[in-house]
């Protein structure tokens, strides 16, 4: 029998591998539809009252949105694949050099803030769900309806009158003091690697400093959304069968709960987590604007300001690929720590 | 049970005419239900949720009785200016902003924006959102796997980046304002209950009162509305009131952003907490503390709501009320075994006694 | 006659509702013999159930416990949930009705049975824990090939056969078998009766077996027990049951089954009592062909009758029969509308 | 009504990636070549266990699932091909009662409009009032009395043998012919149980109705039907008149099935001789006849292969234990790998042990259980380099035979097949 299971979960990675590249193009197609419903081309609509009629028709003639829509959607299309996401339209760099120099402040902040939500949501889940209904129960809930609450601005705008403008303890914004950003030479684009690469340790330290209040904010807001689903699904562990089963055959409460309870409560968790990474991005959005933080999301807002289509167009479709593969690889975890998956 | 199975006198009389007095009365009770049948945690969730909830309504709705001044006045009937920053206190409970505006008076007038623009949202996206599962789980095939592949795309992308996408476009061409961050917000939950009222519908498709619905020879559109609609839409209202915690939320998050109302139009919550972040730096809280705790007490209402309705409502999660109750105690082990030994006929009358004065 | 593995003595299960106490169980007594498979047949929601889960201490929250339930000089009623915790397993187990959810989908079978075995004897070396849960999945006809298998590898049947083995693996001196047949198919079904009855032979142990069915008592118990809204009304040898059943109910019950030896329908009238608000006297009289004045005034005795014991103003005893209590009740006419 | 040929087959995980990786999802036979002859007036019983294609059969019977191949005639009509938009007319005409009475009734839905719904959906009234007369009307025939008392009861609101009262007289309003009734009373108590057969047979009687009864349930298929076919894996492999197919049960599985029935008789007893094991997956049938591998008395043509080799080594080491299963499983590991319907079993060896040494575990199996049917499959075991080759004698299908009055699939009824000495065994 065991060469049947290990064969099918093979074929279930197979599978689901496959399927990712139509569900890639289905997304990318929406992009582009969505992006280009509007009448209207990109050019005219950032541009336009800026240039003349015949400067703007020369422009648009070399970025190709004079030829058919279709023909626009191949080239969108192949571009993705060559790693071509076309060029911005107001400052006309190459849109993956906002991946590439952004990329690494919202890589740090969602890191670290994914961290803060599974350090704290998790195991706060776990003791509510177990500790149902006890004054501990109730008062976790607060807090996580409280998080949940609070808009990510909101919570970040009161950390900072709190303990930086307040307390003095922290810094309020940006990804490090000005100077130590300057002295700090950037390789990998990710601040604070480039610290530890330049052997820079108070860099380094200045980096965490900063990095402390977005992050707690962001996941803060994710602790709560974690914590309330992880206490549901073992609320409703807890009284499955093979629970009750489990305490038929005299184990310890406290190995039934362990061995029979968490792990399987974690399952769905783990299924809906792709859904849970969309969510991180859009705060991330926010907490970046927020903290002056200058990442991807604070790009896209100066660019959604300029109407500049293409390179909002290229981080909306950076966004949603970060989306589909996140939920691929949440798809093998799941496929390896639930056997049913397999079949 | 047998006692269910007796009906109240009530019933007995004239049939025909209490018929529409039954349906109100049913439409009532149901909405009474779960405040009746909550307990514990969850009826506290719930009816703290709900006075939240209404407290917000009132404000909403009265929002002109209960402000001060207008949304965007910056300046008393006499024709003078508020200031810009005053410190809350006096006149403006709340303080004023950096534009001059009553903090006070934002704060109420954007209960009103906030509830008009998520009921607006609500309405819409429930409307396609139902009408679109409904199709998919029903009619299933290439229908149902075109919409899940479209849905499931929007679903992928941050809810924030639909909603800002949305307002981009709209307003290049319909301008900002109430209905363009309506419809922003529709769009990201549409694939939501989209996918709510999918599963339900295909859970329902498999039940038997469908297939025997077919079997009496049904219509497709009969058995979807007769049948699968009324099920389905139950498990709406815990998902409708989560969502619009939700909708409030990107509805800041958009004004936020710059990408919501502007502050001529109405008064939005996240419009004001953009321009506090400036004031944050030189310690002005109230410009900031008092919108924020605004959405933090709808979004916190609405969320108390749903999740006090979920615990009454579901059964996977509910808990049965405990009800004490005390137990005759006396012991009727020796009591009978007394009487097996030839115990008197008064020992038996004892426990008779006691058993008669427990029915009712 | 040798010391019953288990005496329960009066014991009463009631749930609080809104309406008032549920009497779900209300004063039973019986007794296990070392070896001996007792068979608990009711109707739904007779409380059969929830005096199986009662005596093993397994209810939910909010049921009230009292009475004894003896089992080796102490009273499980009594014990603390550590004390109960520590035998379940090596000396109390349960067989459940639905073998589909009963094991954990995460794990494969053999940590299951490690699982429980380490339980209770933390120090068994692992080969051993597997030696001799291989050995009791052979004896239920798993062939050693599966061991290392998840549930969802395993049919309905199989999966019982498996819930049949984790709960002997300990070797308990007494278990309770609730519905264990129900979601199975007639021939699975015949296949685990068979295992159930054998039960005594090879594991050396009591069985309380729990089930509506009639006919699978008659094919796998020693005993009988009828139980009736929250009563056990008449118990006995299985043979001297079925042939000369004393209680009105237990006549009605085997003359309403359809077996194949049937050729014409009996049903009881009416339903079921309301455990909240149950009949005075004898729970039965409202349903009952031969129930007297005395049924609704007085709760019956238990009388022995025959090997038989039976709780019915039919067998007496006379002498604390109210005068002209052996009148016949003239009964409410019982309709379709008050049924089950 | 005459059913031909039915089959109805369901694909199982053919999803469109599937098909795209090449393998083409198994499809599941649940009703497998049906040939049923229904007459009027009759109680024809579908008797099986779960997943012999019983259920399936009988929403056939009534269009609510689509045959894959064959004909229900149905006078005029073929039920198996006619548009949806005609069916639903016939549905009139057939009606169904379903298992689970609680969950056939719209829980939002009141009785008076659910059990005169059938009436709108036909356009059988005009006005409400008559609605309601029909409705009442049905409502006192099923015995739900007084009538008024349950116009506006919610299913909720009814205990369990009044809501299946209330699902036939929803399935009765339209005045059908033929009731398809799926376990009408397997989920009700023990005391419900004879009154809504009894209501049944009055309805019968009434209303000059044709019923289907599916049951598991052979005592109360026993009592309740005219003829009945027993089913298994999809096939129909004993028919008959009742009395017939229960006095003198020929199909081994009918037998199996009648034996294994418990009876509060205390006299009677389950012989101890049933089927091993249990249906099998129904997306991968065995070979030959479904029911050869539990079947006690099979013989040469029953359809032996490789599973079936497998199968009888699990046996032994279930029977034998652990030791000898540590030592074996090596040799046979490779059983895995066998491909199904072959009529010779390849096993190849790994590469350290010796062929000669499978070979003699061969033996000493055949030794130790000669009673295994399986011996009676295998044609001769031979050595090939380093594989053993089991070879098996050649299967077939056994199809539906006349046998004295009843028609039973069965080669032990085959009189070309039939073995010497079948008498004996049987």
């Amino acid at each position: 029998m065991s060469t049947r299971t290990s064969g099918s979960l093979r074929t279930y990675l197979l599978t689901r591998v496959l399927l990712f590249v139509p569900q890639v193009l289905v997304i990318l197609t929406i992009v582009f539809i969505l992006m280009r419903v509007a009448p209207g081309d990109p050019i005219s609509v950032a541009l336009g009252g800026q240039r003349t009629p015949e400067q703007l028709a020369e422009l648009r003639a070399a970025a190709g949105y004079d030829r058919s829509i279709f023909v626009q959607y191949w080239e969108y299309i192949t571009g993705i694949f060559t790693l071509d996401f076309g060029h911005t339209i107001i400052d006309n760099r190459p849109v993956t050099q906002i991946f590439t120099v952004n990329g690494g402040a919202t890589l740090t902040l969602t890191a670290a803030a994914f961290l803060v939500a599974m350090v704290v949501g998790v195991p706060l889940g776990l003791l509510a769900g177990r500790f149902r209904d006890t004054p501990f129960d109730a008062s976790l809930r607060v807090f996580g309806i409280l998080t949940y609450a609070a808009p990510v601005f909101f919570l970040g705008l009161l950390f900072q009158l709190a303990f930086a403008r307040g307390l003095g303890w922290l810094p309020s914004s940006s990804q490090a003091s000005p100077i130590v950003l300057a002295t700090v030479e950037s390789r990998t684009n990710i601040f604070l690697v480039d610290a530890l690469l330049a052997g820079d340790t108070s860099a380094f330290w200045n980096g965490v400093q900063h990095l402390i209040l977005p992050a707690l904010t962001l996941g803060l807001l994710l602790s709560g959304i974690f914590m309330r689903i992880i206490r549901i699904n073992l609320i409703q562990t807890l009284r499955s069968d093979y629970v009750e089963a489990a305490r038929s055959r005299g184990i310890p409460e406290r190995k039934v709960v362990i061995q029979h309870a968490f792990r399987n409560a974690m399952v769905p968790f783990v299924t809906i987590l792709g859904l849970q990474v969309a969510l991180l991005m859009g705060g991330a959005i926010l907490t970046e604007q927020t903290f002056n933080w200058n990442g991807i999301g604070s790009q896209l807002v100066r660019y959604l300001e300029n109407r500049d289509y293409v390179a909002v167009q290229g981080v909306i479709t950076l966004f949603a690929l970060v989306v589909v593969t996140a939920s691929l690889l949440i798809d093998i975890i799941n496929a390896i720590i639930d056997p049913r998956v397999r079949y | 049970m047998a006692t269910a199975a007796v009906p109240p006198p009530s019933d007995m009389g004239d049939v025909g005419g209490g018929r529409g007095r039954t349906r109100l009365r049913r439409f009532l009770s149901g909405i009474a239900r779960p405040y009746r049948n909550s307990h514990g945690v969850g009826r506290f969730m719930l009816i703290s949720g709900t006075v939240l909830v209404c407290l917000m309504l009132v404000m909403a709705v009265f929002s002109p009785l209960i402000a001060p001044y207008g949304f965007s006045q910056v300046a008393d009937a006499t024709g003078e200016r508020f200031g810009n920053h005053l410190e809350p206190g006096g006149d403006h409970w709340f303080g004023t902003s950096t534009q001059g505006f009553d903090v006070f008076s934002r704060v109420v007038w954007g209960a009103r924006t906030a509830v008009t623009v998520v009921l607006l949202a609500l309405a819409f996206s429930l409307f396609i959102g139902v009408l679109l599962g409904l199709l998919a789980g029903f009619i299933g095939r290439w229908v149902d796997r075109v919409l899940v592949m479209i849905m499931d795309s929007l679903y992928a992308l941050p809810a924030l980046l639909l909603a800002i996408v949305v307002a981009f476009l709209l307003a290049e061409h319909v301008g900002g304002g109430t209905a363009t961050a309506a419809l922003a917000i529709t769009a990201v939950y549409i694939p939501q209950y989209f996918r709510v009222v999918r599963a339900a519908t295909i859970s329902a498709k498999e039940q038997t009162y469908v297939e025997a619905a077919r079997a009496m020879g049904a219509r497709p559109i009969t058995i979807m509305l007769r049948y699968l609609l009324s099920n389905v839409v139950q498990s709406v209202p815990v998902i409708a009131t989560l969502n619009a915690a939700d909708a409030i939320l990107t509805l800041a998050g958009l004004g936020f952003l710059g990408y919501g109302i502007q502050p001529t139009e109405a008064s939005e919550w996240g419009y004001d907490l953009q321009r506090a972040v400036a004031d944050a730096g030189t310690g002005i809280w109230w410009t900031g503390l008092f919108p924020g705790l605004a959405i933090v007490l709808l979004v916190m209402g609405l969320t108390l709501m749903g999740e006090g309705l979920n615990e009454t409502m579901n059964p996977a999660i509910r808990v049965r009320r405990l009800v004490s109750i005390t137990m005759p105690s006396i012991d009727r082990a020796t009591a009978r075994r007394d009487d097996a030994a030839g115990g008197t006929a008064g020992t038996t009358g004892s426990v008779d006694d006691l058993r008669k004065g427990d029915v009712r | 006659m040798t010391e019953p593995v288990l005496s329960v003595r009066e014991l009463r299960v009631w749930y609080g509702t809104e309406h008032g106490p549920a009497r779900a169980v209300d004063g039973v007594t019986f007794d296990l013999r070392p070896g001996e498979v007792l068979g608990l047949v009711g109707e739904s929601g007779c409380g059969k159930s929830t005096l199986g889960r009662g005596v093993l201490g397994l209810l939910p929250r909010g049921a009230h416990l009292d009475g004894e339930v003896i089992y080796q000089d102490r009273n499980l009623v009594e014990a603390s949930a550590r004390e109960i915790q520590r035998l379940r397993g090596p000396e109390l187990g349960l067989i459940f009705q639905e073998p589909l959810t009963r094991l954990n989908p995460l794990l494969r079978i053999s940590e299951h049975f490690e699982e429980t075995l380490k339980a209770h004897e933390p120090d068994l070396p692992k080969g051993e824990a597997k030696h001799r849960s291989i050995e009791v999945l052979r004896a239920m006809g798993i062939p050693p090939t599966r061991y290392r298998a998840y549930p969802h590898e395993f049919s309905g049947g199989m999966r019982q056969r498996i819930m049949i083995a984790l709960a002997l693996v300990l070797r308990p001196a007494f278990v309770v078998a609730d519905e264990p047949t129900t979601a199975l198919d007639v021939l699975v079904e015949a296949q685990i009766i068979g295992i159930l009855a054998d039960l005594r032979r090879n594991f050396d142990t009591s069985l309380l077996f729990i089930t509506h069915n009639l006919g699978i008592v008659a094919e796998a118990c020693d005993r009988v027990a009828v139980m009736y809204a929250g009563r056990i009304v008449e118990q006995g040898p299985v043979n001297d049951v079925f042939a000369r059943p004393q209680h009105p109910y237990t006549q009605e019950l085997l003359r309403s089954t359809i077996s194949l030896s049937t050729t014409g329908l009996h049903y009881i009238p009416g339903a079921p009592p309301d455990l909240i608000n149950p009949p005075s006297g004898c729970r039965f009289h409202p349903r009952c062909p031969k129930a007297m004045q005395v049924c609704p005034q007085r709760f019956p005795e238990r009388v022995p009758v025959g090997p038989q014991t039976v709780e019915c103003w039919l067998h007496g005893p006379d002498e604390l029969m109210p005068d002209g209590g052996r009148e016949i009740l003239v009964r409410e006419e019982i309709t379709v509308a008050d049924e089950a | 009504m005459e059913m031909r040929d039915l089959e109805v087959h369901f694909d199982l995980r053919s999803s469109a990636l599937a098909r795209l990786l090449g393998s083409a999802g198994e499809t599941v036979k649940a009703v497998d070549g049906v040939n049923v002859l229904l007459r009027r007036g009759e109680v024809l019983g579908l008797v099986g266990e779960s997943g012999s294609g019983k259920t399936t059969l009988g929403r056939a019977l009534l269009g609510l699932v689509r045959p894959t191949s064959g004909q229900i005639r149905y006078g005029a009509d073929d039920l198996a091909s006619l548009p949806q938009r005609r069916l639903r007319v016939l549905r009139r005409r057939l009606q169904m009662v379903f298992q689970d009475p609680h969950a056939a009734l719209n829980p939002t839905m009141d009785l008076r409009t659910a059990i005169g719904h059938p009436l709108r959906i036909h356009g059988l009234v005009s006005s409400r009032a008559e609605a309601r007369d029909r409705v009442i009307d049905a409502l006192e025939r099923v015995g739900l009395t007084p009538a008024h008392q349950f116009l506006d009861k919610l299913p909720a609101e009814l205990s369990g043998g009044q809501k299946q009262r209330a699902v036939i007289a929803r399935a009765i309003i339209c005045g059908p012919e033929l009731l398809v009734a799926d376990e009408p009373i397997s989920m009700l108590d023990m005391s419900v149980r004879a009154k809504i057969l009894e209501l049944m047979l009055d309805l019968k009687r009434e209303l000059d109705l044709t019923y289907v009864y599916i049951t598991h349930d052979l005592a109360t298929a026993k009592f309740f039907c005219d003829r009945v076919a027993i089913m298994y894996l999809g096939r129909v492999v004993e028919l008959g008149p009742t009395e017939e197919i229960f006095a003198d049960p020929k199909h081994p599985y009918t037998r199996a099935l009648l034996g294994a029935v418990p009876d509060p008789d205390p006299e009677r007893r389950v012989p101890r001789d049933l089927p091993r094991g249990e249906i099998p997956d129904a997306a991968a049938p065995p070979h030959g006849c479904s029911f050869h591998p539990r079947c006690p008395l099979a013989f040469e043509p029953c359809g032996w292969e490789a599973r079936d080799l497998r199968a009888m080594f699990e046996r032994r080491w279930t029977r034998l234990g652990e030791d000898v299963f540590a030592n074996e499983q090596p040799l046979v590991a490779a059983l895995d790998d066998v491909k199904v319907g072959d009529g010779t079993a390849r096993i190849r060896v790994p590469s350290n042990r010796q062929v000669s040494e499978l070979a003699g575990l061969m033996e000493e199996a055949q030794a130790e259980t000669p009673d295994d049917p399986l011996w009676r499959g295998v044609v001769g075991v031979e050595t090939d380099d380093d594989t053993v080759v089991v070879r098996f004698h050649e299967g077939s299908d056994p199809g539906l035979l006349r046998s004295g009055g009843v028609d039973v699939a069965c080669h032990l009824h085959d009189p070309r097949l039939r073995p010497e000495g079948a008498e004996r065994r049987g």
